[in-house]
């Protein structure tokens, strides 16, 4: 079918969620579709959720704590449409080799990227630990990119983060992993990490294409089964984007697990795992008293558009 | 109040003025009537300056009331030029620009500017300088100008002072010739601060002498000499006899001030 | 006799004793007139409170976080780290800057350098100044005091400059060492301008806190503004400018107590 | 007759035509040897290039961003946004500045709004620059001119106040109206505190387009520094400050031709 | 050099100075020997100031050469005090420390700075305003305070410029006593530039009268009248003649001026 626009602009970064647009556009996939599309890059998702918002552009992957922040927040600029992969072993907590335990992180300085998924990592386990956040462990506010070298400098005992600082942080020597996304409550219960990441659409934007959404949709699914089918190829075309050496590019898609186009409808259904882990996500946000109130999140899930 | 043209030019009433605890001007009445020349002498310090800036509107007095051609000051009186005694000349502005402000401020073409400025100009002797800023002008050159720009501007009313104070005898005496020309011609009041008794035996038509600080009139003498004050007149008995009494009045104050700081 | 061409008076704008409470009354009615439409635009809903929240919101969320006692810990470490960069750039600074804007051959010497840190934006020192001093509170102040120091010492510079030369004249020729020319006659010659140079200088360290505070913060009003825009809270991004202006404000009160007493011949 | 107290003879530092040259010599030596002994402290390792890398490995970086052709592309973006958002704050500056330098009654009525925005950091205007100007270009315009607009305002009003009060007295006498006042004396009375405020305030604009472009930009080098930054190449860091020194400079020299031609009765 | 005792104590030698095109002095070749109160008059704009500035080691000549005591200035020289045309107050000092700023440059104590800087005070007849700002002066104040500096520096050389031309004739005379009771008490050497024929005659040794601009020394008068100058002197044939004579060539200069400026 005829798209309504040739044009979208995505907002993206060179975490791993935006791996399928990227491969997308070097391949040809939305081309193929009468979609060119814009990729505009943003080194946070609030960023990329902010200007989704302010309507800057058509589609965002984002974290999905930027995503419920922006809910609380009273904004029904957007759809959240799809859940692109899953990972839980390229983000967690890597500490000094004396720190065996969560409870050996008493009295430390721990650094995390404030409001990402990491954070929520760490509020999480400290919690399931018995330890106060604001009293029992120092927690320093780090860019990702600035984890590495504040943990080589001795300057925090631990840092929570991911890929690829992640990645990076796992190979040297005089550190260890002390935890990863699979000991996050929610984890054991949904399968669900501290902040999965979600394709996000302008509801201007869906309402007015409908079927330019569809097609987008359904070259980034189209994207993310070439990155499982093709894990070479889609490494050296991720090059350009990432800057990894292309094995540890190669490492890194191993880590994840692509949702597919089938699987989607499912875990995104109204009962599904998906809102309800979103919304148990939610929940845990507002006890924690990073957003004011949980938004009623299955008013934002749009599921019609997904082909 | 345009009717009354009968009201003085300048009205001074029971005017005081205090700086903090220091009294300048104490009780000082005057009127000055339209076209009278009248100079002002008295001991440094004594309110001169005070008293002039008073009438232009540039201060207020603490009690008392002033008026200008029958209205009372709401501010600065565009109406009293005045010939300041630090020159106040605009440093960003040639000899040329300082002289023709006044006449840009009452909107005329820049081509009259420039003649009427040009006159003025050639009458305090300043020719080859219009293009000079201040800065590179000597002390009476600046005090010209100063004096150029206000004649240009040609007020009903003009406060001087001390304005020859920079000047050469000679210049001194050309620029007194042009000032007493352009009075007689144009009929002006004027309010003239100076320090030489023979400047103000040779200019005006009236002479007061303040008294030393806080500042009074103590004298308020008719200069009745006779016109042109030549050297003849400078040499009567009549000139020989006010520049005394003027001098010992001055004189007096000078000495009771001086008495009154030891 | 006709009035021809009277020119209209022009008011010296000095008020007598009773009107001096017309400026702050005129103030105060249009800060209210102000907070009124603002309010009314939020509340009718002109203004979505995602864009700008209503001045209410941004009372009650002071009141949340004041209860929850963070409020006041965002403010001191703000000011601390403020006042901290900003007094040792000064005190660098302004004997510095009267020492360059005098000697032609100091100046010369240090050009290079200056003009090089000089047009430095504070926040183009962040990855240096992490690397060099990692990411403690001496990173803060560095940060401040890189920001602060050399925009203050331009400025002090400019403010040698504006010294009358006569009075330079009038020092030597009663004896003053270079030294004397500087304490007794450049520094307080261009002690206004320096003064109402630092304000400004204030606004700039500012600046630089706000950006230190990106990195490697806990607390601070530029952390508050920048973790209430992560998620969204747009109430706490302008609760916490608004606490920035308050702060500077009183601080400009502090300010202008000792610009009176130090320029008393100003007066 | 023998001389008892000689006083030393203070030179007045006036330089005949030959000594021209002696200071712009001093500085080319000075920078020599600064960047010699950079040099040689990283060459000989003293110094890790992690923390600061040599002038030679920023040179190399140099050449090759600009055969890659990036370099030309981060200078002019940042500069293009610094003109934009510059000019426009300071032709709303000057003259408010200066009405509200000379009338206290529009002093009164702006101060609460003008109290309140004069000490926010341009930093502190990105939450809401993002969401009520997006990312585009106009986003990065307006955190300049929001980062600039303030301080040059107070600036102005500060420089108004330097003009001489005889000298308003003067032009008034001659039959001024506030318009002429503030055109004629004011405005020109201020200038040259204005012009040496502008220099500092093009300075805070630099630090605001460094501001802007941490967030959703894809050149200027307030970009290139920050993801220097992320991928730990020092030398691009320092490169990126450099170029902002550079282009300031550059910018200044062009400053200083106007100024020279604005204030001829300076000179 | 210190051995050369009967070297002048300010010696000119062939000095021109232009400004831009303009040439204000031209070789200009003058000696003034220790002890000599030498009085400089001339018409305005004749480049008096500058030659002033240039003994006082602010400017340099563009071209000749200007030694003080036998050696060429290198920069400002404090052995010569200079008393400013535009008074060059430190607007930021009250009046006691403007006049003790020369004594706080040679360490003096602060008890004695007071002392004496008192003691000038009241010899200008500012007593009552030691704490006041130069801001809150009168014009003819400012100018004793200036006075009085230099006065209390006490330096070797004193240069005046003008520095009587704010003040009303008594006061004026009072000053010009202390002045020449100091010079005869202490014998300084003494450059004074006045308009006033009058004051040159009574205060000289040695009147120098320059050319309109260029300035150049057209007649250097030795001022033979006797001490005390008082009315007596000053109704004699002698004082008379040197008056006519001085007035008359300062008035041609003064006419040349006008001319080359017509
Ligand atoms: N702004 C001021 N603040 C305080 N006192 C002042 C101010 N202006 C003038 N005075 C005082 O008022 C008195 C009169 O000053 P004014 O300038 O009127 O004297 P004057 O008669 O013009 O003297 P001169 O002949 O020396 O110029 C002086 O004692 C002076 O100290
Ligand atoms: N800084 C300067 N730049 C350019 N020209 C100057 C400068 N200073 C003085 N002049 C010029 O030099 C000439 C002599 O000036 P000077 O001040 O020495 O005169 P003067 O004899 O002291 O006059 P007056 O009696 O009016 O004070 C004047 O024509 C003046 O225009
Ligand atoms: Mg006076
Ligand atoms: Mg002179």
């Amino acid at each position: 079918a005829e798209v309504e626009t040739s044009k979208v602009s995505y907002g993206g970064s060179s975490w791993l969620g935006h791996y399928p647009v990227w491969i997308g556009i070097k391949k040809g996939f939305f081309e193929k579709r009468g979609l060119s599309v814009d990729w505009k890059l943003f080194g946070t998702s609030s960023a990329r959720m902010g200007a989704l918002a302010a309507g800057d552009i058509d589609f965002a992957g984002t974290g999905s704590i930027s995503a419920l922040a922006l809910m609380a927040a009273g904004s029904k600029a957007f759809y959240v449409v799809a859940a692109p992969e899953s990972y839980a072993t390229v983000e967690g907590i890597i500490a000094t080799p004396e720190i065996k335990t969560v409870k050996d992180l008493k009295g430390k300085k721990l650094g995390v990227t404030f409001a990402s998924s990491s954070h929520v990592l760490v509020l999480d386990v400290l919690e399931q630990a018995g330890l106060n956040p604001n009293k029992d462990v120092t927690l320093i506010n780090l860019p990702a990119g600035d984890t590495p070298s504040a943990f080589k400098a001795k300057q925090v005992d631990a840092v929570a983060t991911w890929t690829p600082a992640f990645n990076v942080l796992r190979a040297q020597e005089n550190a260890r992993v002390l935890l990863d996304d699979r000991e996050f409550s929610l984890y054991k219960q949904y399968q669900f990490g501290p902040g999965p990441d979600v394709l996000t659409v302008s509801r201007t934007f869906a309402d007015k294409n409908p079927k330019a959404t569809a097609a987008f949709l359904d070259a980034f699914f189209e994207a993310s089964e070439f990155i499982t089918k093709e894990p070479a190829e889609a490494a050296s075309l991720l090059q350009d984007l990432t800057q990894l050496p292309p094995e540890e590019q190669a490492n890194v898609l191993k880590d994840i697990e692509w949702t597919g186009r089938a699987e989607q409808q499912k875990i995104m259904a109204r009962e599904g795992d998906f809102p309800k882990g979103l919304q148990a996500l939610a929940d845990f946000l507002v006890r924690h008293k990073q957003i004011d109130k949980a938004p009623k999140v299955d008013s934002w899930i749009k599921t019609q558009v997904l082909p | 109040m345009e009717s009354l043209t009968s009201a003085p030019a300048i009205e001074l009433s029971h005017v005081s003025k205090h700086y903090g605890s220091m009294q300048a001007l104490k009780d000082v009445s005057l009127a000055v009537q339209e076209g009278e020349f009248v100079v002002i002498v008295g001991a440094s310090g004594c309110g001169k300056s005070t008293m002039l800036n008073m009438i232009a509107g540039f201060d207020r007095p603490t009690s008392g009331r002033i008026q200008v051609q029958g209205r009372e000051n709401t501010g600065v009186n565009p109406e009293c030029g005045m010939v300041f005694q630090q020159y106040a000349l605009f440093p960003w502005m040639t000899v040329e620009d300082n002289i023709a402000f006044g006449l840009k401020m009452k909107r005329m073409s820049k081509a009259e500017r420039r003649n009427r400025a040009q006159e003025y100009i050639d009458m305090v002797g300043l020719r080859g300088f219009e293009k000079s800023y201040p800065k590179a002008l000597s002390g009476g050159m600046r005090q010209r100008v100063a004096i150029a720009r206000v004649l240009a501007n040609n007020p009903k009313v003009m406060l001087f002072d001390e304005p020859f104070a920079a000047l050469d005898a000679m210049t001194r005496q050309v620029l007194q010739e042009q000032l007493v020309r352009i009075y007689e011609q144009q009929r002006k009041t004027i309010v003239f601060i100076t320090h030489s008794i023979d400047e103000a035996l040779l200019l005006s038509s009236r002479i007061i002498v303040m008294s030393a600080r806080p500042g009074q009139v103590v004298q308020d003498i008719n200069n009745d000499l006779p016109h042109p004050r030549n050297a003849d007149v400078q040499l009567s008995e009549r000139y020989l006899e006010l520049k005394r009494h003027i001098w010992h009045a001055v004189q007096a104050e000078v000495v009771r001030s001086i008495e009154a700081a030891a | 006799m006709t009035a021809k061409y009277a020119p209209p008076m022009v008011s010296v704008e000095r008020q007598p004793r009773w009107r001096r409470l017309k400026n702050p009354l005129i103030s105060l009615v249009s800060f209210g007139a102000l907070l009124l439409i603002w309010e009314g635009a939020t509340g009718l809903g002109l203004i979505e409170p995602l864009f700008l929240p209503a001045p209410s919101q941004i009372a009650q969320r002071a009141i949340q976080m004041a209860e929850q006692g963070t409020l006041l810990g965002h403010i001191v470490a703000s000011t601390w780290r403020v006042t901290v960069g900003f007094l040792i750039a000064s005190l660098v600074a302004i004997p510095l800057g009267i020492i360059l804007g005098f000697s032609q051959t100091s100046r010369a010497i240090f050009d290079p350098i200056l003009s090089f840190l000089r047009p430095l934006p504070s926040m183009s020192w962040i990855p240096l100044s992490l690397l060099w001093f990692g990411i403690g509170e001496s990173q803060k102040y560095s940060i401040v005091f890189m920001g602060a120091f050399a925009p203050s010492l331009l400025y002090v510079i400019e403010a040698t400059k504006s010294v009358d030369p006569l009075l330079v004249k009038a020092a030597q020729n009663l004896g003053a060492r270079p030294r004397d020319v500087m304490i007794e006659v450049i520094l307080p010659g261009s002690l206004p301008q320096i003064l109402s140079g630092l304000k400004v200088m204030l606004g700039i360290a500012w600046t630089c806190v706000i950006s230190a505070e990106l990195v490697a913060a806990r607390e601070g009003l530029g952390f508050m503004i920048m973790n209430g825009k992560e998620y969204f809270q747009t109430d706490t991004v302008v609760l916490g400018m608004v606490l920035i202006s308050v702060t500077v404000m009183a601080t400009d009160l502090v300010f202008r107590f000792f610009e009176r007493r130090i320029l008393p011949w100003k007066a």
